[in-house]
């Protein structure tokens, strides 16, 4: 019996959930040893066009990083989605959008002012990107930005999610053992939707800090507190800490080593929109009572949806800023 | 996240739209409406939709216990009135008919429909999506249980003024215990200073005093005069109360009352509180004659034994002829902790500082004096021995002004009417015409004799022969406009400039005396003792009934009553009566042995919280505790009011709230927006 | 601007003590107002998390008003104050979004004030019709099925 | 502290001793003033209701230059009640009634002018120096302590009244500048009639019921055993001071309480010569009384000692706290 295909791909991504893929060592040398890699262009060569070639639902599993901020993005998604019989969203990226997401707070002009035409850019000819381009040798083409980011799951059926930005490797290969526990008949595949590789409650969960009943009278960032405990809860110290509304399973990683938890997990079981709930819970526990005195001590957040919706803006109930979606199809 | 876990298709929900004989019907198509709710919330669960005259009468209640019957209702939805006023019939009509009653909602098409709309097509469809929003949260309600707690038949009544003793006679009566805590040295409160009541003149003291008697002496009523209440904790049926009793420095076991003490006490001191300020006290000291318990106190701030540093006389030590001695220098503050199930709060009213108007002279000017000065002059047994006189302590006034509603009814000071400040100034004239014959002058903006046989206490002053200006005084001021009034009216002459709004015309009167009814304020510090006893007040400090008109004893805390001025100024006939209403209350509850609480409670799900502890500090009922050995979060459940502040707050999504679940109102924001593009358009 | 026929809908949040019965209270006594808010009930302001408010923009609210007791005079104590710091925090966010401040008022209104709860609704109406409909688009829903038909990359590239 | 400063034109004329008193005192009390450039009148009280809008535009104007010129401060202040009260209506006005913000815009734009209401914070100078600079401040600077002189401190109708932002005390009976006198080392005395009316532009209108104002003041003051009456107002000043002599004229009395500011006698305290201060240049003359300054705090008398009440014998007084 051949081996079942297995495929990994990067869209709108850094490549950090590969190389976390990797991260799991020898545990990758299972993964040959029951899998066909089919399809993974980061690890080995092939062309979309072999992939169009083969049967629908011909590969097994297909491990989909990165969000959909390209033509070529959402092609690659349809594709993968209509020959793969397990779709999961593997990553920030791929389940809510993680940084790059973070881009829907500005109209797609702005973002290529920004990029383009920023003082750290060397453009003297104020050069853009087209999406078809005449040169001799014929036309050139570029797959073109869409309006915003959507996330996988907004662009076709997802069957699993691996939240992270990256997955920790240790939650891969877990997650890859169930996997060839399966292909081996030895267990039975989760219910479908299921969120893998990730804990039923929030960061604190597994932070070692030790924590208090909560009053916040000044935010601050980390670099402005003159010293930090490394006993006490962050949240407590004035760090707009994201683990209270962050799903857990990464070990408290940030928190443990003293830096703020920003929330790659994403929210918590349940949680329609983890912004509001970090937002909710932050806004609830100020120490003050009149508009400016409030104020005073939200001005800590100079950047609330940037600190809010870090990972999860295009999973949002917003999505993204008005002037930006008015520009979607 | 909309919990689509429920097999919806299987509910089968009734919706009855009410016409409320033309109160609905006349500005909504309830026809219209319940079409709407059978066809196209059909998808919905909705098997039946009737629109009928008046949903709450006994043949709409049987209509729909019929259907409950007959078409196997699982939910119903009544679009008529407010929750506020018919939830409970709907509910009592689901639970006779074996739904649970908590799978009934009412969408509210009169108060927030058809009586404030004009637009009849507008205004359907928003009933429409009102009913539609409805429908959608009803589907995702839970069956509840009411909550069920016992009752300690022991009561808490903290204030020993009329209202406050009242109650505790009527639940001491009813044979149940009641601990009544005073912060005075005495029962009787601002009763006690008075000399007469109106419209009848009876003696304040004669009425008084048998009632202070009875419950000084009951065997059901445990008195702590001279005590506060520091810390209640605990919910309705089982709180636990803990009581200071500040040191009186007399054993209260041994003194007999003889009074040696104060005879011999040599330190003569004004009385600010019982006397208002024209009479003194010693330093150990009786609050007033007939105080009940009938103990001296003794007063460390001006006792020589605590002041000046020499040792103190002793006198009353010395004379004391109680065996062991009675005069206990070195008493310290003792704390009782007490279990009540109900508290009956009745801790009254302050006096307005009329001195906070300074255009009144009040402090400044000798002859302007307050009601409760007067109150004390007109008693027989008070600094002038009923005699009204200047503050010379001889001159009998010829002419005497009484200001009205001194510091109430003023966007300055108190925007309230203090209620009982028109009657006690006619009191005051008839009194002070009587006992001086003087010529009396009545400054007022309007006169408020509501209550029975106030108007014609009124007419009798009148009669009197009393003058009456109507107009807010301006002024009250020793300076003579000009060497022509000075030489007409002489030094020392008080001139009360006002506007005669009858008259039309500016005045300037000129009086001997000035007495300002100055108005009844909330205590200084009720804020601080509604925090401690878990109730609100308005932004001006009185407590905040269950609702002012349906429900004005009760408070929103569960098991906690308020009776007498605590929540407004009240006349002695409502203090009165509150506090027996609020004693009913109390014994309704002991009597039901248990008691019945909405179901509206927010619980912790123990394997979703991380206990990162953000929602400790949010619950100001202190229903929210942290286990710190499993490191979750608790809520108890008695405790918990169902606010639902900590649901709305939790970063994991870990709290839940029955009755408003998130469920519930995602779901509801989905059906009032469902149909939003079909409202016509109004121009 | 709006054209003068748009009608906004807005999601109004009102607590069981007050912002309710006050809402009751206009009715009683009769008082109008325009049609366009539709009311939800909760315990208290604090019970409203703003993620109701982000559901409603997001599911086709032109605004959302969030009523409470006044400060101070909370039936539980104090959780209006709850409901006013979120709702600083949540106008701050929504500034980056796009969405103006209009949108998404707090208000206090006691049981007593019907006709200022009604006055409220009026002009909250009013400034949302002049900042014009939110429209805010639907968010794409997870496709149930692969779509048949896949357009081959080189077509999608134009 | 810095603030910008608004003039106005009785400084520059007849309360000329209260400009020169403030020049002379403003170091000692750390208080820098910038005079706005190219100021124009305040309207005066009768402005505001012969036109409105013009009124508001002419005080906006101040506002608005105010607002270009103040740099890192958004204090200004005015030492003339009239033009401070104006000042302060304005800005509340234009808070209040956006109709009118716009409408005082428009009128600036022509000038090339804006003024966001609420963009200054317009104080009188006496509550500058009795809550910004402070009692404390001020009493640390006095070498020449006022010993002896019973002042009745007479604060005038508009700088309390209507009060927009809540600063004073109380409306009817204020005591800052009591306090301040007192910082001083001058005995302030109790009197009533400190917010009552001086007559204001009555002496032109209808001289017999100002005159009759203007004494009422006056005997109120002697009476209360005042040696001077201490001012913040330059209407006030004039009307007590100026129309006494005309005053005594018409009543065939011989008054002579003589009126100062309380910038003179704050100049005074820290040592600053009489001329300095502009005094000398009343009419009533102020010499006499500033002569029964002592170089001594005088006594109190020691509180008599309790005896035991008798029937008929006077009732105690209320205590003022």
């Amino acid at each position: 019996m051949s081996k079942p295909k297995f495929a990994m791909y990067w869209a709108a991504s850094c490549g950090g959930c590969e190389i976390a893929v990797l991260n799991i060592d020898e545990k990758v040398l299972d993964l040959d040893a029951n899998f066909d890699v089919a399809f993974w262009p980061a690890a080995m060569d092939a062309k979309y066009k072999d992939v169009e070639a083969m049967e629908d639902e011909s590969i097994l599993v297909t491990l989909f990083n990165g969000s959909i901020r390209t033509d070529e993005n959402e092609h690659l998604a349809k594709l993968l989605r209509r020959k793969s019989k397990i779709l999961v969203a593997f990553g920030s990226c791929a389940n809510e959008g993680c940084i790059p997401g973070l881009a829907n707070l500005s109209p797609r002009e702005q973002i290529f002012e920004r990029a383009y035409e920023s003082p750290s850019t060397e453009n003297p000819n104020h050069l853009r990107p087209q999406a078809a381009c005449q040169v001799p040798e014929g036309t050139l083409t570029l797959p073109p930005l869409q309006a915003v980011i959507r996330t996988l799951d907004q662009v076709v059926e997802v069957d699993y999610h691996v939240p992270g930005c990256p997955p920790e490797s240790h939650q891969i290969a877990a997650i890859l053992d169930v996997l060839i526990q399966v292909v081996k008949g030895e267990a039975e595949l989760p219910p479908k939707g299921a969120v893998l590789g990730a804990g039923n409650s929030t960061v604190c969960d597994e932070c070692a800090r030790k924590r208090d009943v909560k009053v916040i009278d000044k935010l601050s960032r980390i670099q402005e507190l003159p010293q930090l405990n490394t006993t006490d809860c962050l949240l407590e110290q004035g760090l707009l800490c994201a683990g209270p509304a962050t799903r857990s399973g990464c070990n408290s990683r940030c928190p443990n080593v003293g830096a703020p938890c920003i929330g790659c997990y994403g929210a918590a079981p349940g949680v329609l929109d983890q912004g509001a709930r970090l937002m909710t819970a932050i806004a609830s526990v100020v120490d003050a009572n009149e508009p400016e005195a409030i104020d005073r001590v939200l001005n800590g957040i100079p950047d609330p949806a940037g600190s809010f919706y870090r990972f999860s803006l295009a999973h949002s109930l917003l999505r993204a800023n008005r002037e930006a979606l008015a520009e979607e199809p | 996240m909309t919990d689509n876990s429920k097999p919806e298709s299987q509910e089968r929900i009734g919706v009855y739209v009410c016409h409320c004989g033309t109160n609905i019907a006349g500005v909504v198509d309830v026809e219209s409406v319940a079409r709407f709710a059978a066809e196209d919330l059909k998808d919905r669960g909705v098997v039946l939709a009737r629109d009928y005259t008046f949903m709450c009468s006994v043949a709409g209640q049987e209509l729909i216990e019929q259907d409950i019957h007959e078409q196997q209702l699982t939910r119903v939805v009544v679009a008529a009135c407010s929750p506020h006023l018919h939830e409970k019939t709907f509910r009592g009509v689901c639970e006779r008919s074996g739904v649970n009653p908590y799978l009934s909602e009412m969408a509210s098409i009169r108060e927030h429909v058809a009586w404030v709309h004009t637009d009849k097509a507008a205004a359907t469809a928003k009933a429409k999506a009102i009913v539609s929003g409805t429908v959608e949260r009803v589907l995702k309600n839970d069956p509840l249980e009411a909550i069920r707690v016992p009752i300690d038949a022991q009561t808490l009544v903290v204030g020993g003024g009329i209202a406050g003793i009242q109650a505790a006679l009527e639940v001491a009566e009813a044979g149940y215990e009641v601990v009544l805590v005073e912060r005075e040295a005495s029962l009787g409160g601002h009763m006690a200073q008075f000399d007469k009541t109106f419209p009848t003149l009876d003696c304040a003291a004669c009425i008084l005093t048998p009632k202070m008697a009875a419950a000084g002496s009951h065997p059901k009523i445990h008195l702590f005069t001279w005590s506060e209440v520091e810390k209640v904790e605990g919910f309705v049926g089982n709180y636990t109360v803990t009581v200071k009793k500040k040191p009186r420095y007399v054993d209260e076991d041994v003194c007999t009352g003889c009074g040696i003490c104060v005879e011999k006490c040599p330190v003569l001191v004004v009385d600010d509180k019982f006397e208002a300020g024209i009479g003194y006290r010693k330093a150990i000291y009786w609050p007033f004659a007939q105080a009940v318990p009938n103990l001296p106190v003794l007063d460390p701030d001006t006792c020589t034994y605590y002041v000046g540093g020499k040792g103190g006389c002793k006198a009353c030590e010395k004379f004391c002829p109680t065996v062991p001695n009675s005069i206990k220098f070195d008493q310290k503050e003792e704390r009782v902790t007490l279990r009540v199930g109900n508290i009956v709060l009745a801790t009254g009213w302050d006096l307005f500082d009329a001195r906070r108007i300074p255009q009144y002279g009040y402090g400044r000017l000798p002859n302007v004096f307050t009601n409760l000065e007067l109150e004390r002059m007109c008693n027989a047994a008070g600094p002038t021995g009923g005699k009204v006189v200047m503050r010379d302590g001889k001159s009998t006034p010829e002419t005497v002004g009484i200001v009205h509603c001194v510091g109430s009814r003023d966007r300055t000071y108190n925007r309230h009417c203090s209620a009982i400040c028109c009657m006690q100034s006619l009191k005051t004239a008839h009194l002070v015409k009587e006992r001086t014959g003087a010529e009396v002058y009545n400054f007022y903006i309007d006169i408020r004799t509501p209550g029975k046989e106030y108007d014609e206490f009124y007419q009798r002053v009148l009669d009197d022969g009393i003058h009456f200006v109507r107009g807010k005084v301006a002024e009250i001021t020793d300076i003579p406009f000009d060497p022509a009034e000075a030489s007409r009216n002489g030094a020392g002459t008080l001139y009360v400039q006002v506007e005669d709004t009858l008259a039309g015309m500016q005045r300037r009167i000129p009086v001997d005396m000035v007495v300002l009814s100055a108005g009844l304020e909330p205590r200084r510090d009720s804020a601080e003792v509604g925090k401690t006893f878990g109730i609100a007040c308005s932004s001006n400090g009185w407590f905040i009934e269950k609702h002012a008109k349906m429900d004005p004893i009760a408070t929103m805390t569960e098991g906690v009553f308020i009776a007498g001025c605590a929540a407004g100024p009240k006349d002695i006939p409502a203090s009165v009566s509150q506090g027996s209403a609020a004693a009913a209350r109390v014994l309704n509850y002991i009597r039901q042995g248990e008691l019945a609480l909405e179901p509206v409670r927010a619980s912790v799900l123990a394997e979703q919280c991380s206990g990162c502890r953000l929602c400790n500090g949010l619950c100001p009922f202190n229903a929210i505790s942290f286990d710190a050995a499993r490191k979750v979060t608790e809520i108890n459940a008695a405790l918990c009011q169902g606010c639902g502040t900590c649901v709305a707050a939790c970063p994991a999504g870990a709290i839940q709230g029955t009755g408003f679940s998130n469920a519930q109102l995602f779901a509801q924001i989905e059906g009032l927006l469902r149909d939003f593009s079909r409202v016509p358009e109004v121009v | 601007m709006s054209d003068s026929t748009f009608e906004p809908v807005i999601i109004g949040f009102t607590c069981n003590w007050c912002s309710y019965r006050a809402a009751d209270l206009a009715g009683t006594a009769r008082i109008k107002y325009p049609p366009n808010v539709r009311l939800i009930r909760v315990m208290c302001s604090g019970r409203i998390d703003p993620t109701f408010v982000l559901k409603a923009l997001s599911e086709g609210a032109d605004g959302v008003l969030i009523a409470g007791c006044h400060p101070g005079e909370c039936h539980y104590l104090e959780q209006n104050y709850k409901a006013l710091r979120r709702h600083r925090l949540l106008q701050k966010t929504l500034a980056q979004f796009g969405i103006e401040p209009a949108r998404v008022r707090l208000t206090w209104a006691s049981a007593a004030e019907g006709a200022l709860f009604a006055e409220e609704i009026a002009a909250m109406v009013n400034e949302v019709k002049a900042l014009g409909p939110l429209n805010w688009p639907a968010r794409p829903l997870p496709v149930a099925t692969a779509p048949a038909e896949i357009p081959k990359l080189s077509e999608v590239a134009a | 502290m810095k603030a910008l400063f608004y003039p106005g034109c009785s400084m520059q004329k007849n309360a000329r001793p209260y400009l020169d008193s403030l020049q002379a005192i403003r170091e000692d009390i750390n208080l820098e003033l910038q005079e706005i450039q190219d100021w124009n009148c305040c309207g005066a009280t009768e402005y505001m209701s012969v036109h409105r809008v013009a009124a508001h535009a002419l005080v906006g104007r101040n506002l608005a230059l105010a607002r270009e010129q103040a740099g890192d401060t958004d204090l200004l202040t005015a030492g003339c009640s009239a033009c401070y009260l104006n000042l302060a209506k304005t800005d509340n006005q234009m808070r209040e009634d956006a109709g009118l913000k716009d409408t005082v815009n428009q009128a600036l734009a022509a000038g090339g002018l804006e003024y966001q209401p609420g963009a200054m914070k317009v104080r009188h100078l006496l509550d500058l120096v009795c809550h910004d600079i402070g009692y404390e401040a001020v009493k640390a600077r006095v070498v020449k302590p006022l010993h002896g002189l019973k002042v009745a401190a007479y604060y005038g109708c508009q700088v309390v009244r209507p009060d927009y932002d809540g600063r004073w005390d109380n409306h009817e009976h204020p005591t800052s500048m009591d306090k301040l006198l007192a910082a001083l080392g001058a005995e302030p005395v109790d009197w009533a009639l400190k917010t009552q009316c001086c007559g204001g532009h009555m002496t032109v209108i209808g001289p017999d019921v100002a005159f009759g104002l203007i004494r009422r003041l006056i005997h109120g003051a002697q009476e209360a055993g005042a040696d001077l009456v201490v001012t913040l107002c330059p209407m006030c000043q004039l009307n007590l001071d100026a129309y006494q002599v005309e005053m005594n004229k018409h009543f065939h009395t011989d008054y002579r309480v003589p009126v100062l500011y309380f910038t003179q006698l704050m100049g005074l305290a820290f040592g600053k010569k009489a001329k300095e201060l502009g005094i000398g240049k009343e009419f009533v003359d102020a010499a006499p009384a500033l002569s029964r300054i002592q170089a001594e705090a005088p006594k109190v008398a020691e509180a008599k000692r309790k005896r035991r009440p008798k029937p008929g014998d006077a009732l105690p007084m209320p205590g003022m706290e």
